[in-house]
């Protein structure tokens, strides 16, 4: 196992590489002078210029690009253009908004669609099949924002059960946490759990089919141990890979859930971020979220392993 | 062909064949109406006879401009699907025949696809001028590593597959074996993954346009619409209603006739 | 006279992890004469089709050399090794996999005729697929039809029919038969056998079944674990092995006719061919393994009438037929 | 990252206490107590500078935590704040101004006269007005602690209504050591003496801000707390804001508590927030905004006077508003230079309006002046609503003037970096764009920034106009009243001959709040006199 | 009365049938073969015993364990006597364990509840099983997962999950098909001696006539959904009365024939699932076939119209 998790994790570093010069490249692209924006409004010419240079915007590529790197290995993501402050600092003070919205989003989203996805494998053409079906085209037809201006109408504006905006620490309130964090999470829990039900009602399909399960049934063993144990262990290891790749979903819903939520959080910073043109901010954004992302299928990968000893091999 | 996956099949089919007539008729269907016309003194009207979708913020109508949004969005969806399918089974398919190449593309493949796509295309929005062709091509790459991975995957089953190596014993030449014994086995999964990026990039457009990293606002794109139309979805609910009524019948058409091909090429897959 | 095909310390090996090789194919040698048949028999595992993928260059042989009529094929590149492809061929083992479900039965046995220099127009194409058709007792309308349209044997034919488009002189068949139920692999074995006569076809014919084996072939070399351990004449070798493991194997063939075996049955299986044991490397399952055979590894010797054998401790050869001729009574 | 841990430690105070009261009462309610106002500013408060940004919402914050020398008051005359009072010497040449006793920072440093000085002279740096005071005076001083004195070369009588400008930049008070900063660097910490505290520790840029009472500021004496004048006694121990990008969620958090004040609603909403009871739309701006279309003087067409007059003829403001949402009673048409219902305002050469658009003639006009077709890059913005209206129908208007309009469409912020390009329209510069001014802004010609003439100096447009300036200089070294105003008039009718820019008209933008909050003062979101109705 | 009876059992997927009107009967401690090439429905008629064909089978007839009608039992009482009446042994070993689960877990959970009672006592009885199926290191191996086993052992795991539940008779689904020859005969020596040993029956599924030979007093004969031929093994491998049976025999390759010895073969290929008619299902690829083949064939004895009646 420990093994494995080297291999794993040395295996993730290339990749690490490769995203952080993707990233960098295409900040690097960017039109616009960030020291423009710095300056302000009434900058002269030189003012902007000597920007630049304390920047360090005049330099080459490769150069820059190296400089970013030894930066980030401080922790430096740089600073923002638009607020001066550094980007680790913004990141720093979203992370948790964020990481819960998208916790509580893969809790609900798992709590709704393996059951369903188990359910509609056992018995295909049956109700539960057919509603995880429509589910999981209707969850992927229908625009994040749309459902969240839905919800909000319906739980925040009617019936006013939960908070329309922001965002409480689940460790400061936990009752206010749940307050806020409940209409965005379903939100973007939507199209998860829709993806989630579809992928594990195939996978069990798959599974289901298979002959140790036969032979389980063979053995007389009770049905729904049969499902539950038999099944859903070999499910385990498919399942959480497409919850792991899945988790684009979720971050990418977190950029408009969190907008519409009004929640101070990663996906929110990057589209302020975007729309100020602050390209350190975007470039700082984009690389921790996908950092996340690896490391999120790292983690997903190491508990595969635990969970399947063949991919421990 | 089984019967079950036909209805569906049907009913995509009906909707795309309705939007693709409703993109193309445009013109004619709105009559005389300017979907640019600015009326200031119509603004936000709800629907009526004369105007049937009624009106938006700057009193244009609404129905001529759903109509020419869905020019706009599905040359977004085909022109996204078409590109990222074809950039996408290139990639693919050298880094899944070429084996010294594999490791680089796919490092890099991988590292494009670990920025979430909603979030590589805001960036690259960020990077490029708001137009039409330049939406199309953030969300084509950012949907582009999806196929890639297909295609190579798909590749390296088939490739494995005996009957090329008997092309191979065959003496045909590589280009051969990917041309004609490669890409017509995976064409099937590439074209279903297609329809799901068509889906996607259509949804991806009304996303971007909703943060405002999108398609140009003059340009009547249904995610533009919409965007215009949320900060009053409580009062005047029907600037967000009728684009997005058509964005989400369109994308079911397209998931639909996606599941139901799928279904039809590999009764497992997700 | 040179053999057709001469094999000479052949290793191919495989990576299976970082650092990791399992060694398929080690140190192999044998030859094979102009329309001679030679087997080569063995478990699953023991590098037997590793051997056939490198010959026709499905594989790249990591040392030794494949001579093909006294030419060296085994450094060849793929382009210049595409000219002997017309005269080496293959039949793979499975006939479901082995057709591309896309292409029409004419496009399949023509492939090598379009790709191996076949001069001719699309008449003469099609000519030569009716032809092929008919030398595999199919029907010439079969041409017009795709492979999921036909039973696992009509398309092991179609297989046969495309190796053969060419006029090879060396037919590799991995286990051509042992995909098919027992009615139909007695047809395409016959079939083979006819081809064979027929066409004067030598043949590397790779395969687990020692009675197809005994049938079909002139020779018969035995592997074991990447290791050649027995070959020479078909009949002395499964009239009287020599080896222990040839004992073990030929112990283990059941019998129609109800006889028991006369040797024991070999206990355990093969090791993880990624860690061989040291010295002789079947000494763990040997009955009659001695201290010598953990430390040594026994040499391929001669061991009488052209046979070879690779034990420390060779069986003793013996008068007259020790298995007896199975009877239809 | 740093402040993690001491967040930790009040996250786990806070938790605890959190717990006991919900294990009492699981409310799902939000709170809504005397002693804390919840704000939405229409924007996020991304710096904390109010002498390095122009930003509106960092003046906002400057009047939390910044006092002023001079306060306005309710007739916009300038009234003594943190000054006891002042002296003015005969000549007008040497001002003496005395501060209040007892002024105290945050950190509990008294508010000295030297910080007083080096605040002003870091503020005359990046503000019109202040250039023109400090370039009049010869010196400033502190004189012990309490006395800034300004020795003058010439008399500069406008010197109190420039220190109690409330349109940016606002010339706040901060200590010494962080008035020493250049202009163009933030300044690191935010240390004012004015009646709330800035929680550093609690801003989440981009999200939130927070303030908590300063138990040592001490009001005014005397008179009635209006405008920035007057004392300012802090009801709320503290004030949170939360931005909410998104403006129809923002409208339903007020509805339900959890906001308090929503500082721009949505105006499309407004009908909505009016029919609820519990919300009011308190009318705190009587000066409104101006809307402007900003041609750029550098580059035909628009270098040419001619062609800008044609325009301003057929420009019609009535439609531009209304695109934008305005309804009547929130908008005026036919507004010149200075914002109506502030003294400076005039009808003088606003006929020129009267009528329908002649486009026919406008566009005869533009031709014979030499209009050859060439591309007119025109900015259109996609975010702030009230800007894309202004831009997509001004874009339409000057389609209907014959102009080949490029039409280029952007956020407002990258708008804000392309219109800084003085390069030619085709190579990334451009020629018209729209933006609006709060009308604080706008109430004098020294503040005035889209009237300044003075070329490649001047604000984005860099109109070249020497009559104007003159006419500038003159108001500026005017104090009578009567006499400022007629120098006013005569430069609106300049203006319309120089067409530096052209108004679009007047709009109020309400804000919106919870019924029960009373005592809001006018002018610009202010957080002392403010309370909670029933709790006091 | 037989232990398991089955009579005119047929089973159908979609309206084509897979099997039709099968009937045999086992008697207790009796080992019988079903013989069958590939598509002749003998994997099916083992799963439809057991109930575990798929919801899309129609099965009808009767499958009478003690006189007990299996497929009428309530599906949850069917369940009960799997594994304790009738347990079953596949052909794959590569995948008929299940991958994540620890050899011993496997083997636990089918152990009846008795046997289960405590933790070291249901270990101790799945050591022994393993021990009974001739594996080293039992205990040991417990707490190993299946890919760590070779083919052979894990087939021998899979005959110790049959004994698990102390069955009156095992169903063995090609057990040796996947193994190797060495392994092969390996696992038919094992099931021969456990058969002695415990006398449990043994109902052989498998297309290879030489395993059938080695193992099944009698033999019944499938081909294409149907019984052709049901004979004590000696008599039917010395004298096949119906024309596949002998067919098939002759095909077989004999070991020790000799070189060049050509096969036997039956020319054509087997029917698909939507070509069988009334007729006999031989007939198409019969060298004796005539008219009458196109009329059911008896309905008892050989379904032959010229094996002369009544075996």
């Amino acid at each position: 196992m420990l093994g494995y998790a080297i291999r794993r994790i040395a295996a993730a570093v290339p990749v690490a590489f490769c995203v952080a010069l993707l990233v960098f490249a295409l900040l690097y692209l960017a039109p616009g002078d960030p020291a423009a924006v710095m300056a302000g409004d009434a900058a002269s010419p030189a003012d902007i210029e000597k920007l630049r240079i304390a920047l360090g915007l005049d330099r080459p590529f490769l150069e820059r690009f190296l400089h970013w790197l030894a930066g980030l290995a401080h922790g430096d993501l740089g600073t923002s253009v638009f607020t001066g402050l550094p980007v680790s600092m913004l990141i720093g003070q979203r992370v948790l908004a964020t990481a819960m919205l998208m916790l509580t989003a893969m809790l609900i989203s798992g709590a709704i669609g393996i059951p369903a996805g188990t359910l509609a494998a056992c018995r295909p053409g049956g109700i539960a099949d057919r509603a995880v079906l429509i589910g999981g085209v209707l969850g992927f037809s229908v625009p994040v924002f749309l459902i969240g201006y839905l919800l909000a109408y319906l739980f925040a504006y009617r019936l006013g059960w939960f908070a329309v905006q922001g965002f409480t620490s689940p460790f400061v309130d936990f009752v206010g946490f749940l307050r806020t964090i409940i209409l965005p999470a379903a939100t973007l829990a939507f199209a998860y759990a829709a993806l989630i039900a579809r992928i594990t009602r195939a996978t069990m399909l798959e599974i289901l089919a298979q002959d140790h399960i036969r032979t389980a049934r063979a053995k007389g063993l009770d049905e729904a141990y049969i499902v539950i144990v038999h099944g859903l262990s070999n499910a385990a290891t498919p399942i959480l890979t497409i919850m792991g790749m899945g988790a684009a979903v979720l971050l990418g819903g977190a950029v408009v859930t969190e907008t519409v939520f009004g929640i101070p959080g990663l996906g929110r910073l990057t589209v302020d971020a975007v729309l100020r043109r602050d390209y350190p901010v975007i470039q700082g954004v984009t690389l921790f979220l996908a950092f996340l992302f690896v490391a999120i299928n790292l983690l997903i990968d190491l508990l595969c392993a635990a969970i399947d000893p063949r991919v421990r091999q | 062909m089984s019967r079950r996956g036909a209805v569906p099949l049907a009913l995509g089919l009906a909707i795309l064949l309705a939007m693709a007539f409703l993109a193309v008729a445009a013109p004619l269907l709105g009559g005389d109406r300017d979907p640019g016309l600015i009326l200031p003194a119509e603004r936000a009207l709800g629907p009526s006879f004369a105007r049937p979708f009624g009106t938006d913020l700057l009193g244009r109508d609404l129905f001529t401009r759903v109509l020419y949004g869905a020019r706009v969005s599905l040359l977004v969806g085909l022109g996204v699907a078409l590109a990222a399918t074809a950039a996408g089974t290139i990639i693919g398919m050298i880094a899944g025949y070429v084996r010294g190449l594999d490791g680089v593309i796919m490092r890099l493949i991988d590292g494009l696809m670990s920025i979430p796509p909603v979030l590589l295309a805001v960036t690259l929005m960020a990077v490029m001028r708001g137009s039409l062709w330049n939406v199309i091509a953030a969300i084509t790459l950012a949907e582009l590593p999806r196929v890639a991975r297909l295609a190579r995957a798909s590749v390296q089953t088939v490739r494995g597959q005996i009957f090329v190596q008997a092309a191979i014993v065959s003496g045909a030449p590589t280009t051969t074996i990917l041309l004609r014994h490669i890409l017509p086995n995976i064409a099937a999964s590439l074209f279903v993954q297609a329809s799901f990026i068509g889906a996607s990039a259509i949804m991806l457009e009304a996303v971007l346009s909703f943060i405002g990293a999108g398609i140009p606002p003059t340009i009547p794109s249904w995610g533009n619409i919409m965007a215009e139309g949320r900060s009053l979805w409580q009062v005047k609910p029907h600037i967000l209603a009728f684009p997005a009524l058509f964005l989400c019948v369109t994308v079911l058409g397209v998931n639909l006739v996606g599941d139901a091909l799928r279904d039809r090429f590999d009764p497992r897959g997700a | 006279m040179s053999a057709l095909l001469e094999v000479e310390g052949l290793v191919k090996r495989y990576r299976v992890a970082r650092g990791r090789f399992v060694q398929a194919v080690s140190d192999v040698s044998f030859s094979i004469e102009a329309g001679e048949v030679l087997a080569l028999v063995g478990e699953s595992g023991c590098g037997k089709s590793t051997i056939g993928r490198c010959l026709v260059q499905l594989e790249r042989r990591d040392a030794g050399t494949i001579r093909f009529d006294g030419m060296r094929i085994d450094t060849l590149s793929p382009r210049a090794f595409r000219p002997l492809r017309r005269r080496i061929q293959m039949v793979f083992q499975d006939p479901y996999g082995s057709l591309n479900p896309r292409l029409r039965v004419e496009q399949i046995i023509a492939e090598p005729l379009v790709h191996l220099g076949w001069a001719g127009d699309q008449r003469a194409v099609r000519a030569r697929v009716f032809e092929l058709l008919d030398l595999v007792h199919l029907p010439r309308t079969a041409a017009e039809r795709r492979p999921h349209e036909f039973s696992g044997g009509q398309r092991q034919r179609i297989g046969i029919a495309r190796a053969l488009a060419a006029r090879p002189d060396l037919l590799v068949c991995d286990e051509a038969v042992s995909a098919l139920d027992v009615s139909v692999k007695a047809q395409i074995v016959n079939l083979l056998a006819d081809l064979r006569a027929e066409l004067g076809l030598a043949m590397l014919f790779i395969s687990h079944d020692l009675a197809i084996v005994e049938q079909l072939a002139d020779r018969v070399a035995v592997m074991y674990l990447g290791k050649l351990v027995e070959i020479g004449d078909t009949g002395q070798i499964l009239r009287n092995p020599r080896h222990p493991y040839t004992r073990g194997l030929i112990a283990a063939v059941p019998r129609i006719d109800g006889v028991p075996p006369q040797d024991a049955l070999l206990a355990g299986e093969p090791p993880d061919p990624a860690a061989p044991p040291a010295g002789c490397r079947f000494h763990g399952r040997c009955p009659r393994a001695l201290p010598l055979c953990t430390a040594e590894e026994p040499l391929l010797v001669p061991a009488g009438a052209g046979r070879k054998a690779a034990c420390h401790y060779l069986e003793p050869a013996q008068q007259g037929p020790r298995i007896a001729l199975s009877e239809l009574s | 990252m740093t402040v993690l841990p001491d967040m930790r430690r009040r996250a786990v105070i806070r938790g605890a206490a959190a717990m006991l009261g919900t294990a009492v009462l699981p409310s799902c309610a939000p709170r809504r107590d005397a002693r804390l106002l919840r704000f939405s500013p229409q924007a996020d408060l991304a710096s904390l500078d109010p002498i390095w940004t122009t930003a509106g919402v960092t003046r906002t914050h400057g009047f939390l935590v910044y006092d002023t020398l001079f306060g306005l008051d309710a007739d916009f005359r300038p009234q003594p704040q943190m000054i006891e009072g002042f002296e003015c010497g005969a000549d007008g040449r040497r001002w003496t101004l005395r501060l209040r006793e007892g002024l105290r920072f945050h950190d509990g440093a008294p508010v000295r006269a030297r910080d007083c000085v080096a605040s002003l002279a870091r503020w005359s740096q990046r503000d019109a007005m202040g250039q023109a005071l400090f370039a009049a005076a010869d010196e400033v001083t502190a004189q012990g602690e309490r006395d800034i004195v300004f020795r003058l070369r010439e008399p500069f009588a406008l010197l109190p209504d420039a220190l109690a400008k409330v349109g940016v930049n606002v010339p706040f008070i901060m200590p010494e050591r962080h008035a020493l900063t250049s202009p163009f660097v933030q300044v690191a910490e935010v240390v004012g003496s004015g009646p709330y505290r800035f929680l550093p520790d609690e801003r989440i840029v981009g999200a939130r801000a927070a303030y908590a009472r300063f138990g040592g500021y001490v009001p005014r004496e005397g008179g009635k707390a209006a405008w920035t004048s007057g004392p300012k006694r802090a009801r709320f121990e503290r004030v949170e804001w939360t931005v909410i990008p998104d403006p129809a969620t923002a409208s339903i958090a007020l509805r339900n508590g959890e906001i308090d004040w929503l500082e721009t609603p949505s105006l499309d909403l407004l009908p909505l927030i009016a029919q609820d009871r519990a919300l009011a739309l308190p009318e705190i701006d009587p000066t409104g905004a101006i809307a402007v279309l900003r041609p750029n003087h550098l580059w035909p067409p628009f270098d040419n006077p001619a062609i800008r007059r044609a325009l301003l003829r057929v420009v019609r403001q009535e439609p531009f508003l209304a695109a934008a949402g305005f309804g009547p009673e929130a908008r005026r048409a036919g507004v010149g230079i200075f914002p109506p219902g502030t003294p400076l305002a005039t009808d003088a050469g606003l006929d020129l309006w009267d009528g329908p658009p002649d486009y026919a003639r406008a566009r005869a006009e533009i031709r014979a002046a030499g209009y050859a077709g060439e591309p007119v890059v025109v900015l259109g913005t996609t975010d702030p609503p009230i800007l894309r209206a202004l831009a997509e129908v001004g874009a339409d208007l000057l389609r209907r003037c014959g102009f080949a309009v490029d039409y280029q469409v952007m956020d407002w912020n990258a708008l804000i970096q392309r219109r800084a390009r003085r390069a030619h329209p085709s190579e990334g510069g451009w020629n018209v764009f729209f933006t609006h001014w709060t009308g604080l802004d706008l109430l004098n010609p020294a503040g005035h920034l889209s009237l300044h003439g003075n070329g490649e100096a001047a604000w984005f447009g860099w109109p070249t106009a020497p009559r104007l300036e003159a006419l500038r200089q003159d108001w500026m070294r005017e104090s009578d009243a009567d006499a400022q105003r007629r120098i006013a008039q005569a430069i609106q009718l300049q203006a319309l001959i120089d067409v530096p820019y052209v108004p679009l008209g007047q709009f109020h933008m309400p804000t919106a709040c919870r019924a029960e909050l009373t005592g809001l003062l006018h002018g610009l979101p202010l957080f002392w006199n403010v309370e909670r109705a029933g709790h006091a | 009365m037989p232990l398991l009876d089955i009579q005119d059992l047929h089973v159908a997927f979609g309206g084509l049938p897979a099997i039709e009107g099968l009937s045999f009967a086992l008697e207790a401690g009796e080992t019988l073969a079903l013989v069958g090439e590939s598509g002749s429905g003998k994997s099916v008629a083992s799963l439809a015993m057991l109930g575990l064909l798929p919801a899309s089978a129609r099965v009808t007839g009767a499958v009478r364990l003690d006189g007990i009608d299996l497929l009428t039992l309530p599906p949850r009482e069917r369940q009960l006597r799997r594994g304790r009446d009738i347990a079953m042994v596949f052909q794959e070993p590569m995948t008929s364990l299940n991958p994540v689960l620890s050899i011993g877990r496997q083997l636990i959970e089918g152990l009846p509840a008795a046997d289960r009672e405590t933790r070291q006592a249901a270990r101790a009885r799945a050591t022994d099983l393993l021990a009974a199926v001739g594996i080293t290191a039992p205990a040991r191996r417990l707490d190993e997962y299946p890919h760590q086993l070779s083919g052979g052992m894990r087939q021998r795991v899979a005959i110790a999950m049959a004994l698990a539940g102390r069955p009156r008779m095992i169903i063995a689904d090609e057990p040796t098909t996947a193994l190797d020859v060495t392994v092969q005969a390996q696992i038919v020596a094992l099931l021969r001696d456990l058969q002695e040993a415990t006398g449990v029956a043994l109902l052989l599924i498998s297309h290879d006539l030489a395993l059938v030979r080695q193992m099944a007093r009698r033999v019944v004969v499938l081909y294409a959904g149907r019984k052709l031929e049901e004979a004590p093994a000696d008599r039917l491998f010395a004298h096949p009365r119906h024309p596949y049976s002998a067919g098939l025999i002759a095909a077989i390759p004999r070991f020790g024939a000799g070189r060049g010895a050509r096969l036997a073969e039956i020319p054509g290929t087997a029917p698909g699932l939507n070509e069988r008619g009334p007729g006999c299902v031989f007939a198409p690829r019969c060298p004796q076939a005539a008219a009458i083949c196109a009329s059911p064939p008896p309905a008892t004895g050989v379904a032959c119209h010229f094996a002369g009646g009544a075996a």
